[in-house]
C-alpha cells in the first residue's frame, strides 16, 4: 500500500498497539489533536484515552513514567512533539534507562520517538538532528530511517524490543516521500544496514535526510559516469559495521553523510571505523557531508547554507572520485 | 473547564490618571492589531513559521510590563507577549524585522517571532523549549544586586509549560535567594490542545507559591488596572527584597495554539463566555464611560494602529532574506574581553 | 534552622497490636544496627564507596514500608532507607551482597549500595541522580492500573533532593492522574552541608502538595507510630484512587553525609536536642513502659542483630569481587521477546 | 611552586576572582563545606556568601541563573558537584548557552565545571566522561586539561573567555600528580594542542586522563625501541587540528585514545580528520582505545576491565607500529 513516511510509522504503531495491550502511548497533544503532525490521528477513538495519554508538558515526567511502566510489564512509546525537547527529558534516557539494563539486568521496553531534523523553517530550537549524543550514551538502540517501509519495519522491531530505543523521524520527510510499504505485521530488525543503490565506484555511507541527498547526488553523477553506491545504514546502534565495510571493500572510497553538525557527529565514528577496518582497502581519504558547526538557522537563506544537500554532497563524491 | 475568580478589591481602592489609563489602551491596541495585521500576512502566504495569536491576552502583556521601570528592570517576555515589548518601548519595525527574521534583524536570521534580545531596550526574548528562560532570569536579576543595583526581572510561563521542571528549580532558588522575580503564569486554559485539568490539578497555579514560600496571586487577566495594580505591588516587594512572586492571570486563549490550529478541541460555549470579558473591548468602553476618551478616538486610533501595523509589516516582509554568510558567523563571540 | 510540628493526635485515637510493635521495634533496630555494623567496616577501612548512615531516620524508613502490601505495591527506596528493604523481606545476605558489590550480587558489580532491584522482593533501588526515580516510581504504578491491577508506589526524597526539577514534573503528572503514588519527603535539616533555608524557603514542604492538587502532611519523623499511621492513610488514599500524597518526615541526620563527612557544619546543640527525640531508643521505651517488651528483651535483639549484621557484612565482603567478564555483559538485553 | 591538578584549579579561580568582581562561583555545597573534593576551601571565608553561592540541588537552575548572570555583566563559574549530574541541567547548557551568541550575538562568558571520569570506584553515576555530548552541541567551548599546570592556565583562560565554556576536572587527577605551577596570573589558550612527548614513529593523540596513560605506555614501548610521540590536545573546541596532523604527517602513524566510550566519542573525530587531512601521510589504519561502550561499572574488577589503560593503549600502539 502507497503510504508517506508518516502514515506509515502510524501504521506500525497502530498494528502493535492492536496485537499487544501492553502497548501504549503517552505524549503532548497525541490524543484529541492527534499530534502536531497529525500523526496519531484516529488513535484516541480507537484505543481510549487510557492507552493514548496526554501528558502536561513534561518531558523528564513523559520518559520516566515510560520507564516505570516498561519495568512493569508495559511497552510504552514515549512521543517528544519535536525531538529537541528530549534536552528535558535527557537525564531519564540517559541515567536511567540506559543503564537499567546493565545495572539491573531488567529489560526496559520502551521507544522514545519524535520528530528531528532541520531543512522546514524550524529555527534552533525545533531542527536538531542529536542522534550521536544517544549513540555515545551507552545502553540506547538509535533509529533513523529513512523511507517509508523501513519507517513501518523499524518502528515495529523498536517497539518489540526489549531495551530503550530512541526513534528519530525525520520531519521532512513525514509527507515528501511516498511507496509502497507492506500491509499487516513488518519487521526490519534493528541493526541491518541497507544498500539502496548499488554501485562499482564510491560508497556514500549515510542514514535518515542524508540517505535522499545521497540518492539524488547518485543520479547526477551517474550522467557523468560515476557509479555511487548508497549504503542507508539505517540503525546506528546497533551498528551494521559488516555491510559497511563490505561496501567499502568493494568500491575502495567512502563519503559519510548525515544532516547532523559535522564536529563529534556519527559520522566520525563510521569514519574510524572504515579507517580501521577497510584502511587497505581505501583509495582515497573518507570524507564527511554534514551540517555546519551552528545551531540550525530560521532563515531559508541561512538554513540552506549551513545544512548539507544533494550538490554539496555531489562535490564530495566528486572529489573523492577524483582523488 | 474554566477556574474563574476574581479579586477587583484591588482596582476599587486605586486610581490611575486618565493619561496613564489611555496609554494602556493604546498598548492593548496596538498588541490586538499586532494580531490582526500577523494574520494577514499568514493568510496571504506570507508568514514563515508559527504564528502565535495572544487575542484575549492583551490586558495582562501590557499590564504586567507597564508595571515595570523600563531603565532599570528587565523584561524576559513568551511567545503571547507582544504588547510587553510595545511597552518596553520597541520600535515598530524594529521589532517586526526581528519578528520576520529579514535583513537586518539584530538575530540576523538565525532565528525569528518575539526570540531577539534587545539589551538597550531591556528585552530578552524566549526560546522555544518551554521555561527554559526562567532560571535565566533570575540569574539576571541575581546579577544585578551582586552590583548592588535593582533590577526586577518579569517573565511569562503558560498553563502548560508551568509543568517544566525547570520552573520548579528556579522558583525555588529565586525564592531562597529572594530574588526580585516575578513570574506571570498565563492561564488561559489551554497548552496547545491540551485543556488544564490534564496540565495540572490544583485548584490555582498561583499555589504552587506556598510550596516556595513566595507571594502568590490569582486575578482576572482581562482586566488590565487590576493586573498592573497587581504587578505594581509584585514588582514592590521585589524591590524591598521581599522575593519573588507568582501573578496567575486567568484568560482564554481565543484562537488557535498558532494560525495552522483551527481549535476545534474548544468548546464553543467557552470562547462565546469568555468574548463578553474581552480585555480590549471591556477596557475601552470603560474609558469612554469614565469620559477619558471616546468612541471615535478608539476606533481612530484602531485603524491607525492597523495601518500602522501592516505598514511596518509589509515593509518588513519585503526586505530580503539575511545573506547566507550570515549564518556561519557568531557561533562563538570571538573576543577575549575580561 | 529546626521547622518542628508535632501531630500526635492521630496516634492517641488509634492502637496497633503488640506483635506489630514489637516488629516496628525489630526492624529499627535491624536498620539501626545495620549504620553500626557498615561503620565498622569503613573503620576497618573494607568499605568501598560511600557508607550512608540513616541514623535518626529508622522510623520514617520502617514506618512507612510498614503501611504498604509487600505482595502488590512497590518500594524504591533511597539512601537512608535500609529499614524499608528490611520490611520488604529482604534476605541479610542477599543485601549484604547486593551492598557491597560481590560476586552474587544481583547487580553483578555494576553497582553497589542500596541501588539493587529485587523484582521478587518488589525493590527498586535508587540511582545517584536525585529525584530521577520519582517519575520512573510513578510509572510503575501507573502501568499497574492500566492492567487493573492496584499498586501503590512508595517513594523518597531528601529536603535537598526536592527542588531537583523532576520530581516537579512528576509530583504534577501524578495528581493529574491520580497515580497512587505516596512520596516521602524526608527532612533531616541537611542536603550534604546545605542546611534547609539554603534548600528552600517555604514552611513546610508538604506545602509543596497544595500546589499539584494532591494531599499533604508534615510530621514528626522519630515517632514510628505516627509515620506508621500517616503512611497508612496515605496509601489508603491512593487505593481509593484519590491520588499521590506527599508525607515530610522531621527527622534529623545524626551523621555525616557519607561517613567520610566530619559534619562538623552542624551545630553540636542541634544534634544534642534532636539526641533526646532518638527515634530507637523512644519506641523502645515506650514499649517497655506498655509492657510489651523488656530491657532485657530489648538489649538481647539489639545485640544478636548487630552479631547478625557483623556476621553477613563479613560473609559478604570475604566474597571474591565479580568476574570481570560481567563488565562486558547486559549493556542490552538481548531477546526480543514481546 | 608545586601543585597537584586540584590545587592548581583552585589557584586560577583564585586569582581571578581576586582580579575581576564579576567573577564569582555557584554550586552545591561550595560554601561552607568548600566543595564535596573540597577544591573551595577557603573561598568562602575569602569571598564571602555573596560571590562563593551554595545553590539548593537545582543544576538547572545553577547553569540557568549562570547564564543570566553572564547576559548581565557577570563571569560565573557553575560547579557540578560531579559533572555527571550535567544531565539535569543539559537543556540550559546545550538549548540556551550554546546557542546565544549565534541567535543573540551576545557573549556568555561563563564556565561549567566538576569533576567527571572514572577509575576512581565512582560508581555509573559518578564516573562520566560525556565531552563529545557538549561538543556536539555548537556553540560551547570543552576544556579537558591533564596536568596542573595545564588546568590553572585553562581555566584562566575559560574565566576570561566570552562564551560558555565546559571544562572537565578528571578527579583521578585530582590529587594524583603534582608539578611546577606558574605562580601568578598564568593563561593557556583554549585551542592549542601540546606535544607532551615528541617521537619518531607514532603519534597518540589523547586528552584528560589518556595523557598518562600515552605517557605510560610510550615509556615502556621505548624499552623496545618504539618512540611515541603525545599530543594532549588540551581542548576539544577549540581543536587544534594543524597540531595534530603535523605530528601524524610526521610519524605517519597514529592511535587516538580516551576514557570515554568509545563509539560515539570525540576519538571518532580525530580520526575522521585525520583519515580526511593526512590520508597520505598513513602507513597504518588509525587506531581508537577507549573504554568499553557501557556504563562504568562500580566493582574494581569490572572497571579496571572496561576503562583502558596503559597496557590496552601500548597493546594497540604496538599493533600500529607493526602493521
Ligand atoms: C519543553 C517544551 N515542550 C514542548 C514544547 C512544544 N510546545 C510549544 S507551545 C506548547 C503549548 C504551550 O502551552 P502553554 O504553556 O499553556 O502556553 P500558551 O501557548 O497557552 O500561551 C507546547 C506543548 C515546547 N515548546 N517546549
Ligand atoms: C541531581 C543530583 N545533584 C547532586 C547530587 C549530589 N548529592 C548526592 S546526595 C546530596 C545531598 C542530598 O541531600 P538530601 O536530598 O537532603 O538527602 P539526605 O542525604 O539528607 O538524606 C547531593 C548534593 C546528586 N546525587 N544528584
Ligand atoms: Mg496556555
Ligand atoms: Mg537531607
Amino acid at each position: 500500500m502507497i503510504m508517506t513516511y508518516l502514515e506509515a510509522i502510524a501504521d506500525a504503531m497502530r498494528q502493535e498497539m492492536r496485537r499487544d495491550p501492553s502497548v501504549f502511548m503517552i505524549g503532548e497533544d497525541i490524543g484529541t489533536y492527534g499530534g502536531a503532525f497529525k500523526l496519531t490521528k484516529g488513535f484516541l477513538d480507537e484505543f481510549g484515552p487510557g492507552r493514548i495519554m496526554d501528558a502536561p508538558i513534561s518531558e523528564a515526567a513523559i520518559i520516566g513514567a515510560a520507564i516505570g511502566a516498561s519495568l512493569n510489564g508495559m511497552r510504552p512509546i514515549a512521543e517528544m512533539q519535536f525531538i529537541d525537547f528530549i534536552t528535558n527529558g535527557f537525564n531519564q534516557l540517559v541515567t536511567v534507562a540506559g543503564t537499567t539494563a546493565y545495572r539491573w539486568g531488567l529489560p526496559v521496553p520502551m521507544v522514545v520517538r519524535g520528530p528531528s531534523g532541520g531543512g522546514v523553517g524550524g529555527n534552533p530550537f525545533h531542527s536538531r538532528d542529536p542522534e550521536n549524543w544517544f549513540v555515545h550514551a551507552t545502553g540506547l538502540k538509535v533509529v533513523c530511517p529513512a523511507f517509508p517501509a523501513d519507517a513501518k519495519g523499524l518502528m515495529t522491531a523498536s517497539i518489540r524490543d526489549n531495551n530503550p530505543v530512541i526513534f528519530f523521524e525525520h520531519k521532512g520527510l513525514y509527507r515528501k516521500i511516498k511507496e509502497d510499504v507492506p500491509e499487516g505485521e513488518y519487521v526490519v530488525p534493528l541493526g541491518q544496514a541497507n544498500v539502496v543503490r548499488p554501485g562499482k565506484h564510491v560508497s556514500v555511507i549515510c542514514y535518515g535526510s542524508a540517505v535522499h541527498m545521497a540518492l539524488a547526488a547518485a543520479d547526477t553523477l551517474s550522467a557523468d559516469g560515476v557509479d555511487v553506491e548508497v549504503v542507508d545504514i539505517r540503525t546506528l546502534v546497533p551498528f551494521d559495521e559488516e555491510t559497511v565495510l563490505a561496501s567499502v571493500r568493494k568500491t575502495g572510497r567512502a563519503v559519510v553523510a548525515h544532516e547532523a553538525v559535522l564536529t563529534g557527529g556519527f559520522g566520525g565514528e563510521i569514519v574510524a571505523r572504515i579507517t580501521e577496518k577497510a584502511f587497505r582497502y581505501l583509495d582515497a581519504p573518507v570524507v564527511r557531508v554534514a551540517a555546519f558547526d551552528s545551531p540550525t538557522p530560521f532563515a531559508p537563506t541561512l538554513e540552506a547554507a549551513v545544512l548539507p544537500n544533494a550538490e554539496k554532497l555531489g562535490q564530495a563524491i566528486r572529489n573523492v572520485v577524483a582523488f | 473547564m474554566t477556574k474563574q475568580r476574581r479579586n477587583d478589591k484591588a482596582t476599587q481602592t486605586w486610581s490611575l490618571p486618565a493619561a496613564e489609563r489611555l496609554e494602556l489602551l493604546r498598548m492593548m491596541i496596538m498588541a490586538r492589531e499586532f494580531d490582526a495585521a500577523m494574520l494577514r500576512l499568514y493568510r496571504q502566504g506570507k508568514a514563515f513559521g508559527g504564528v502565535y495569536s495572544q487575542l484575549g491576552n492583551e490586558a495582562v502583556s501590557v499590564g504586567t510590563a507597564y508595571a515595570l521601570d523600563r531603565t532599570a528592570d528587565v523584561l524576559f517576555p513568551m511567545h503571547r507577549n507582544i504588547g510587553a515589548h510595545f511597552v518596553f518601548g520597541q520600535d515598530l519595525d524594529t521589532l517586526m524585522v526581528n519578528h520576520l527574521a529579514r535583513a537586518g534583524s539584530q538575530m540576523r536570521g538565525t532565528d525569528g517571532t518575539g526570540h531577539y534580545a534587545d539589551p538597550a531596550k531591556r528585552i530578552y526574548g524566549n526560546v522555544s523549549h518551554l521555561g527554559a528562560m526562567i532560571p535565566v532570569a533570575a540569574g539576571f536579576a541575581l546579577a544585578s544586586r551582586m552590583r548592588g543595583e535593582t533590577c526586577v526581572a518579569l517573565t511569562y510561563i503558560g498553563d502548560g509549560g508551568a509543568q517544566v521542571g525547570e520552573v520548579h528549580e528556579a522558583l525555588n532558588f529565586a525564592a531562597v535567594q529572594r530574588i526580585p522575580l516575578v513570574l506571570v503564569i498565563e492561564n488561559n486554559q489551554y497548552a496547545y490542545s491540551t485543556p488544564s485539568h490534564l496540565e495540572f490539578a490544583c485548584e490555582k497555579l498561583s499555589d504552587r507559591a506556598i510550596g516556595y514560600g513566595m507571594a502568590g496571586v490569582t486575578i482576572d487577566g482581562t482586566d488590565v488596572e487590576l493586573v498592573l495594580k497587581t504587578t505594581q505591588d509584585a514588582v514592590a516587594r521585589a524591590r524591598r527584597g521581599d522575593g519573588p512572586t507568582i501573578i496567575e492571570t486567568l484568560t482564554m486563549r481565543m484562537r488557535g495554539h498558532a494560525e495552522h490550529d483551527d481549535f476545534s478541541y474548544v468548546p464553543k460555549e467557552q470562547l462565546e463566555e469568555w468574548a463578553k470579558k474581552d480585555p480590549v473591548e471591556r477596557y475601552a468602553e470603560r474609558l469612554i464611560t469614565d469620559g477619558v476618551t471616546t468612541a471615535e478616538s478608539v476606533a481612530a486610533l484602531r485603524a491607525t494602529t492597523l495601518a500602522d501595523m501592516i505598514a511596518a509589516i509589509d515593509r518588513a516582509v519585503e526586505l530580503p532574506w539575511p545573506d547566507a554568510s550570515e549564518g556561519f558567523r557568531n557561533v562563538f563571540i570571538d573576543e577575549v574581553s575580561a
